[in-house]
């Protein structure tokens, strides 16, 4: 065992010993718990830092052992990986923040800190799995761990919230299941190659591989939200927000479209998957997703469902850009894997720093937040922007590639698809916007407590401010080195020349 | 028809009696009899069926007197947890479900 | 030489400590179990250790020849389950030592029907003939009724006593079986059997008469019927053990025989039977398990759904290329496993729910995952396992079951699978919804004292650690089989 | 200007105001930032007179790459602009320093100058689209500033408008950048060649003309024009009219494929749009009772008269050169007197103590140099008439295009004669400020003398042309007048609202929100039949359930042994059948 493997498996140790020692440690030692949870946050990033050095100089991190024949477990860091990875492990990092803050003086902490950390290994493990096999186990963890912080409040509505997301992602988890083992028949362990493994199978095999795929991408359909199998996302909100936050904008979700971008790049491989035929439907799927999950968002009024909603949409980007057949879409699809998660947790915080601090849930009700709590306001402000994809928010980075990708892909009715997305994000953030900056309120905020000295407590205020700037640096910054953007490039020049 | 086949013959109906017997009574000492007809018939096939001609095997002697004290330890232990039974709920017979 | 000794000493030391403690005061019969276990750990490794090493072999009790002498066969099936028996029943042990100190003394007997039942299932797993399957089988069965008798109560009794009933007729139906090969092949050793057995009229009603005995003791769908109230009735520590080990024997000897008897024997007919009717149990059994309200007969129904994977075997591997049949036999074999300690688990972590909250109903776990977090977190381990969700030794035997059945073409077991795998989830996260429901902020729970949250967490931590590990478990379980080429 | 000077200016002249912006965000800072917000135009300003065209500056590390410099056209649209941002700033000093929510007006309006100065200076396609978002959505916070409900109406339809447009121009940019050499990083200056190459050239050129249109105020797109001109605050009113619509202009000028090939049919369509504007919005604007609406729609109609040298440029290529001084010198022209006009209708409403001659002397300037009769007027409509009747071979309908432009120039008087005619009404009604005219007077000075400056950037100036033109202006502003002193005796306006036709489309929007609400409402109605259903199933399923439950495992624990007895005897036959 080398210490490159031994360094990889730390990524995943430091959340998975935080989340076992939190679970051990008793409920009210709320200090040591909180000290041990950043500390094992940090020491996660740096890790990741040092590794996403090294896979920039293509040196190999790879920990693996047999768990029975010929199926291995196997992690490895490649750049795609490493790029979840490091989404996941930054905004552990805030989110940890948040959730301190948040759930001051909330009971159950212990629990709730303790499946968070198993949350976040389960996706980092997503992120670093090296074949279906190891991808499939930490899929379903995900599954296991995110299930107590759904139903975490206990009541009526989150435990059917719970009982919903069970019903889809469990069954979805048994689809991929059986993909996973059909391809393992075929072709034996199923590691992730850049360019796929199975076009070298025999011709009369391909309508079994569609099969397959189709399976598959309903399974992982399930966690990305892919219209109709969105249903429990928009639910899973009555959990608390660093929960919706983190799991619904970033972990959860995520972990489904980058399995579709490890299906469709390292085991059909991009090109095979093509002359089968099989993007075309993705990037329908992925735009009906999109054009719904807009539609529905305008009519929500409770803050949450509609970026629920908005969430729902925004995940099909990832997925068109990976339908997308050529680099600049698939850049598009990557790079918005990071670039959603930014703007999207930043949103998610500044619907917790509303609920928290004003007591708001619904929209109709922000009626001049702006000028009770402006640093908030303009987290959401960017947020919102980069959503809509006004440049030079991250979001136009994504839009822009998407849209240059589909035609390069000759898919120019994706290009409707998008425009008319945007209009309706606009049609749905800007009347926010409207109600927090330029409308006044009547009536005085019913503020329950005095939360420190800025406009809320610091340790909801600081996370939030911090991932909108990441947003709006991601968008500004987009030619720097070791930006998303740069990033992706680097994912897709090691994925299209391997 | 052998001598043996007609030990075995005659066990196989022993057992299928014991078999009635242990499904048409509810009554647990009676099952308990049937159950112990229906050992009587399986030590008689095997006993007959051994003597197939290959003059005197110990083997199934050994077994039978195994089976027996299986058998009398069973019925021993049935007779406890069923005096046990009667006594506190005063039926000798089972319920039909719990 | 002291390895010869350690092979006897499986079977030989429990009945000894049996007799001992049956003669010494009810205060002294738990304490035994420090000079047992650690003897019975040490020969159960030395056993495997010898296997490791020297390879399977037979093993000659006294040196007597059979047939009058006994063998016995020390191949790795054996081993493994001896090893399985180890560990599950010494945690039961140290659970029951702290859990019956609050019960009347008559509770006492456990001990020696522990170590009497433990002597019958070493006898089983090592024993090289049939008969001697079946003599221990007796044993097995009788000290496991007397155990479900424990507890005295009307309801303890009459499930006893079902349960007698049930393993009676069993036992002899497997008799009439076992004389009936006898007297056709004139042998009783599985060696001997394996050469000479050929497809005619009495093997094959033998062969039915062994296979329904051997249902009625393992309690398949729809013999099924003694196991819940047995099950669900007894002492946690005793319903422990008997849904992980003492169902398992009956498996194992029909496995056994199965093999033994070769594919031109065993007919492919009776084997799709034999899964049919463990697909029932899956669907038969999730479905009143979703639907219980008391604790403790959830888990006994999900050992009746449970028994149903494990009979996925014969389907699997009568008939089919070796390759498909391996996979079967390790998927089989890592079901067992997994499920004997996932259920040993979930059987002791929920007596640990029911202590803390004093009640079996499962809507009287309102707000205790605040409470009592650690009973839930092994409650939710086992769970995994058996829901057969990654990573646990649930999941891989369920990967190598799907992965047999797909490359045997028949994809009809993979529906069972399927829809297996989301039942048991059902009534797992029933159970969780309940405890998850916030209930009243006060801590009404008692805390049960920590060696019996200690061991259900042990048990369900190795049901998960197998499922990683299962590389090793499975090579040493295919020594000496039919499989140990591959 | 020095190379290390010339760049520092290109960064600076968007970069000042946008970094003044940020500051702003430090609360302690605020107070200082207010008063100096108005010189934040200045370097682009300085930038305009002294910058040379064809210096750029890169920067990598923007978007995918910024690229800063300025072109020939670009110069004057930076300086008019700039001088327009100044003077209004400078008249509007009151709402950026103090006044409700001056903090906040401050900050929309430094972003959308450095909004409306970044798009002029950007080379490349992401910074000019990033530049022209920012100044678009910055704009709205200054447009909905009064907050009273034609505000808020105004700043709705601006919103919604605008939104549509970027989408549009979105659109195109993306269409046509495939089209370039480098898809990711394209130029500004390659676009019209690659659209003219373009396999969805028409494609593009649509939505780039109708989302540039957007802000240009083409008609059934401008209806965000006479509202937010009327409902902004002044100043703001004369940013809108003066600089922010010929960001419009000057995105038309950037990317539609003018000079490059002949397009018939589109060129066609821009002269028709552009002449029906003219003649539409004069004879609506006539009709309107406010002074700011009424040179709203004078924007409307002059841009009007710009399409048609857009539309002829499309339609004969080799026309270019011509009128592409004639477009940029109208655009100077009627920028600079726009931008007049609104200042001059609020100082018309303070009670200055300038001799009250003196004052209308001043407001007449600029309406007299739109009805094309001050130089700067002359020169602009001289010499898109020059480009157009040049030697070329143009279409014979174009022979009527002097006539047209001359009766829109009626139009024009009419407009102008009703909008001064309005004044007269609102003058004196306020306190006077005393500093409210600075910004003015030094507008209307630009308007007058602006047109000095074209030389400085090597314009040739058709001196000559306009001087001949006199007479042809004459006319028009002589049947104007005759026909405003006729109606203001006999007619009564009719009664069109601010933004004619925008009663008929205002459902439209609410569409989509009923589409998300029906979706939403289907769901629930959906959920809650299927709730009922699996409530119903579950009820009887509940039922059956425990009857079913009780009866199978009675059978199997009361039948057990009779169950396995027949499992027996069934296995038994069935072995003697095989055998």
């Amino acid at each position: 065992m080398t210490w490159n493997a031994l360094i990889l498996f730390g990524v995943l140790a430091t959340s998975l010993v935080a989340s076992a020692v939190i679970f051990l440690l008793a409920e009210s030692r709320h200090t040591t718990r909180s000290v041990f949870n950043l500390a094992a946050a940090v020491l996660k990033l740096l890790l990741v830092g040092w590794i996403v050095w090294g896979v920039y100089q293509n040196i190999d991190y790879e920990f693996r052992f047999t768990i029975i024949e010929g199926v291995d477990f196997i992690l490895r860091a490649d750049a795609l990986g490493m790029m979840f990875v490091g989404l996941s492990s930054l905004l552990w990092l805030f989110t940890t923040i948040y959730a301190i803050g948040y759930l001051e003086k909330a009971p159950n902490r212990s629990r709730f800190f303790g499946f968070f950390s198993l949350c976040v290994a389960s996706t980092v493990g997503i992120a670093l799995a090296g074949n279906l096999f190891t991808f499939l186990l930490f899929y379903e963890l995900l599954t296991l761990s995110t299930y107590p912080l759904v139903v975490h409040r206990g009541t009526r509505e989150s435990l059917r919230a719970g009982q919903v997301y069970l019903y889809y992602t469990l069954g979805g988890g048994a689809l991929l299941l059986f993909g996973v083992v059909a391809l393992h028949v075929l072709v034996g362990d199923t590691e992730f190659v850049p360019g796929g493994v199975l076009s070298g199978l025999d011709p009369s095999l391909h309508p079994l591989l569609i099969g397959i795929f189709l399976m598959m991408i309903i399974g992982l359909g399930v966690k990305a939200a892919l219209f109709p199998l969105h249903a429990w996302l928009p639910m899973a909100m009555v959990a608390p927000a660093p929960v919706s936050a983190l799991l619904h904008a970033v972990a959860v979700v995520k972990a489904g479209a980058f399995g579709i971008a490890r299906l469709v790049y390292d085991v059909y491989g991009i090109e095979f998957a093509f002359s089968l035929g099989l993007l075309g439907p993705l990037a329908v799927a992925a735009s009906i997703t999109i054009i719904y999950g807009s539609l529905r968002a305008l009519a929500q009024d409770d803050l949450k469902k509609r970026l629920a909603f908005s969430t729902v949409s925004q995940v099909s980007y990832i997925i068109l850009g990976i339908s997308l057949f050529g680099p600049v879409g698939t850049l598009g699809g990557l790079v918005h894997l990071l670039h959603q998660g930014l703007m999207k947790i930043t949103l998610f915080f500044c619907a917790g720093n509303y609920a928290e601090t004003l007591g708001v849930h619904k929209i109709s009700e922000l009626d001049g937040a702006g000028q009770r709590m402006p640093a908030t306001s303009v987290a959401f402000t960017l947020g919102a922007f980069g959503m809509i994809g006004i440049p030079p928010m991250a979001g136009f980075i994504s839009k822009w590639y998407l849209g240059i990708g589909a035609l390069e892909a000759g898919m120019n009715w994706v290009l409707g698809v998008l425009i008319l997305s945007s209009l309706l994000n606009a049609a749905y953030f800007l009347p926010i916007l409207y109600r927090i900056w330029f409308r006044r309120r009547e009536r005085l905020w019913c503020e329950g407590k005095v939360l420190g000295r800025f406009e809320t407590s610091g340790w909801l205020l600081l996370p939030t401010l911090a991932t909108a700037a990441f947003a709006l640096i991601a968008g500004v910054l987009a030619g720097m080195p070791f930006s998303p953007l740069y990033w992706a490039d680097l994912i897709v020049s090691r994925e299209y020349l391997p | 028809m052998s001598s043996a086949l007609v030990f075995a013959w005659s066990g196989v109906l022993l057992f299928g009696l014991g078999l009635f017997g242990f499904i048409a009574h509810r009554h647990l000492l009676r099952r308990l009899l049937a159950f112990n007809i229906m050992g009587s018939g399986s030590f008689l096939v095997l006993i007959g069926l051994a003597q197939d001609g290959r003059g005197v095997d110990h083997v199934p002697h050994a077994m039978v007197i195994t089976g027996i004290v299986v058998a009398v330890a069973s019925t021993a232990l049935a007779l406890v947890v069923f005096r046990r039974w009667y006594r506190a709920s005063g039926r000798t017979d089972l319920p039909e479900d719990t | 030489m002291i390895g010869l000794w350690s092979v006897p000493l499986l079977f030989a030391l429990p009945l000894a400590l049996g007799i001992l403690s049956l003669l010494v005061t009810p205060a002294w019969r738990p304490r035994l179990i420090f000079v047992g276990l650690p003897l019975l750990a040490v020969a159960s490794f030395d056993v495997l250790a010898r296997l490791v090493v020297e390879g399977p072999r037979i093993y000659e009790l006294g040196g007597w020849q059979a047939p009058l002498g006994i063998n016995l066969v020390v191949d790795g099936l054996a081993v493994g389950m001896i090893l399985m028996t180890t560990l599950v029943a010494s945690l039961c042990a140290l659970y029951a030592r702290v859990y019956l100190r609050d019960y009347p003394p008559s509770s006492s007997f456990f001990w020696p029907l522990l170590w009497l039942l433990w002597a019958g299932m070493n006898g089983i797993w090592l024993a090289e003939d049939i008969f001697n399957l079946y003599v221990g089988l007796e044993v097995m069965g009788l000290a496991a009724v007397g155990m479900v008798a424990l507890r005295a109560t009307p309801q303890a009794l009459a499930a006893a006593m079902r349960y007698l009933l049930a393993a009676l007729l069993g036992s002899l139906a497997y008799l009439l079986g076992v004389a009936l090969l006898y007297a056709t092949y004139g042998t009783l050793s599985m060696a001997g059997l394996h050469e000479a057995a050929a497809p005619n009229v009495t093997t094959h009603v033998a062969l039915a008469l062994i296979i329904l005995g051997l249902l009625l003791k393992t309690a398949l769908f729809p013999l099924h019927a003694w196991l819940p109230p047995a099950h669900g009735g007894a002492l946690t520590p005793v319903s422990a053990l008997l849904s992980a080990l003492v169902i398992k024997a009956s498996f194992y000897i029909l496995m056994r025989i199965w093999l033994v008897l070769g594919p031109e024997v065993t007919p492919i007919f009776t084997a799709q039977v034999l899964g049919v009717l463990g697909a029932g149990a899956v669907f038969y059994g999730g479905w009143m398990a979703w639907r219980q309200h008391h604790l403790k007969q959830l888990v006994a129904y999900s050992t009746v759904a449970q028994i149903g994977y494990l009979f996925l075997f014969f389907p699997l591997v009568t008939g089919t290329g070796p390759e498909a049949a391996r996979l079967a036999w390790d998927g089989t074999l890592m079901m067992l496993v997994a499920h004997a300690l996932a259920k040993a688990a979930l059987f002791l972590s929920a007596g640990n729910l029911i202590l803390a909250v004093g009640s079996t109903q499962i809507s009287h776990l309102v707000g205790i995952s605040r409470f009592r977090p650690m009973s839930l977190f092994s409650f939710g381990l086992a769970g995994v396992s058996l829901m057969g969700l990654p990573p646990s030794g649930g999941f891989t035997g369920k990967w190598l079951l799907l992965h047999s059945a797909i490359l045997s073409g028949q994809w009809w077991w993979l529906i069972v699978l399927f829809l297996g795998g989301l039942l048991s989830a059902a009534y797992i996260f029933k159970v969780f919804r309940m405890s998850f429901r916030e209930g009243p902020q006060i801590d009404r729970s008692v805390t049960p004292p920590l060696t019996l949250d200690v061991t259900a967490l042990i048990l369900a931590s190795a049901a998960i650690l197998i499922g990683l590990t299962a590389h090793l478990p499975l090579f040493w379980l295919r020594l000496g089989s039919a499989f140990g080429a591959g | 200007m020095s190379g290390l000077v010339g760049t520092t200016a290109l960064i600076l002249a968007p970069g000042v105001p946008l970094a003044l912006g940020v500051l702003w965000g430090f609360p302690r800072l605020r107070r200082h930032i207010g008063p100096i917000a108005p010189w934040a135009a200045i370097p682009a300003l300085l930038l305009a007179l002294f910058g040379i065209p064809g210096e750029t500056v890169e920067l990598s590390w923007l978007l995918f790459g910024g690229y800063l410099g300025l072109t020939d056209t670009t110069r004057v649209f930076l300086f008019f602009t700039a001088l327009i941002w100044f003077a209004a700033g400078i008249h509007g000093r009151g709402h950026l320093a103090e006044g409700d929510h001056c903090e906040r007006f401050c900050v929309f309006w430094l972003f959308t100058l450095a909004g409306n100065i970044g798009l002029i200076v950007a080379l490349d396609v992401a910074l000019f689209y990033t530049s022209f978002a920012l100044m678009t959505f910055a704009a709205y916070g200054l447009i909905v500033h009064d907050q009273n409900e034609i505000a808020q109406r105004a700043g709705r339809v601006y919103l919604v408008l605008a939104v549509l447009g970027e989408a549009l121009i979105l659109m195109g940019l993306l269409l046509a950048a495939r089209a370039t050499a480098a898809p990711l990083l394209p130029m500004l200056a390659e676009l019209p060649q690659a659209i003219a190459g373009a396999p969805e050239r028409d494609l593009i050129i649509a939505s780039l003309w109708l989302g540039f249109g957007v802000k240009a105020g083409l008609p059934l797109l401008h209806f965000s024009l006479p509202l937010a001109y009327g409902a902004a605050p002044v100043p703001v009113a004369a940013a809108l009219a003066g600089a922010m619509i010929k960001a419009g202009l000057l995105g038309w000028l950037v990317t539609l494929p003018l000079g490059f090939v002949g397009l018939q049919h589109w060129g066609t369509i821009i002269i028709l749009t552009g002449l029906f504007a003219a003649f539409a919005a004069a004879l609506i604007g006539v009709n309107q009772k406010q002074p700011r609406v009424v040179l709203a729609y004078s924007s409307i109609s002059q841009m009007g008269l710009i399409s048609v040298g857009i539309g002829a440029w499309m339609v004969a290529p080799e026309l270019g050169p011509l009128l592409a001084v004639a477009i940029t010198v109208f655009a100077l022209h009627h920028s600079l007197a726009k931008a007049a006009l609104f200042l001059g209708t609020e100082v018309v409403r303070h009670r200055t103590r300038r001799p009250a001659l003196w004052l209308w002397v001043g407001l007449g300037i600029p309406a007299l140099a739109l009805a094309g009769l001050m130089p700067s007027g002359l020169v602009a409509k001289a010499s898109l008439k020059y480009g157009l009747l040049a030697n070329a071979p143009v279409p014979e309908a174009w022979s009527y295009l002097p006539l047209l432009l001359g009766l829109a120039a009626i139009g024009t008087t009419a407009l102008m004669a009703r909008h001064l005619w309005l004044l007269r009404l609102e003058a004196g009604r306020d306190e006077a400020q005393p500093t409210a005219w600075h910004g003015w007077a030094l507008i209307t000075a630009a308007t007058v003398l602006g047109i000095l400056l074209l030389p400085l950037w090597g314009i040739e100036v058709p001196w000559m042309a306009a001087a001949g033109g006199l007479i042809d202006a004459l006319w028009p502003v002589a049947a104007g007048l005759v026909l405003a002193a006729f109606a203001w005796r006999w007619l009564r306006p009719l009664p069109i609202p601010p933004a004619d036709a925008l009663m008929l489309l205002t459902p439209l929007p609410g569409l989509a929100l009923r589409a998300g609400q029906a979706l939403g409402v289907t769901g629930p109605a959906v959920r809650r039949g299927l709730r009922h259903l699996e409530a119903k199933a579950l009820d009887r399923y509940r039922r059956a359930d425990h009857r079913l439950g009780r009866f199978t495992e009675q059978l199997w624990r009361r039948d057990a042994s009779l169950l396995f007895a027949l499992l027996l005897a069934v296995v038994a036959l069935i072995g003697i059948r095989i055998a």
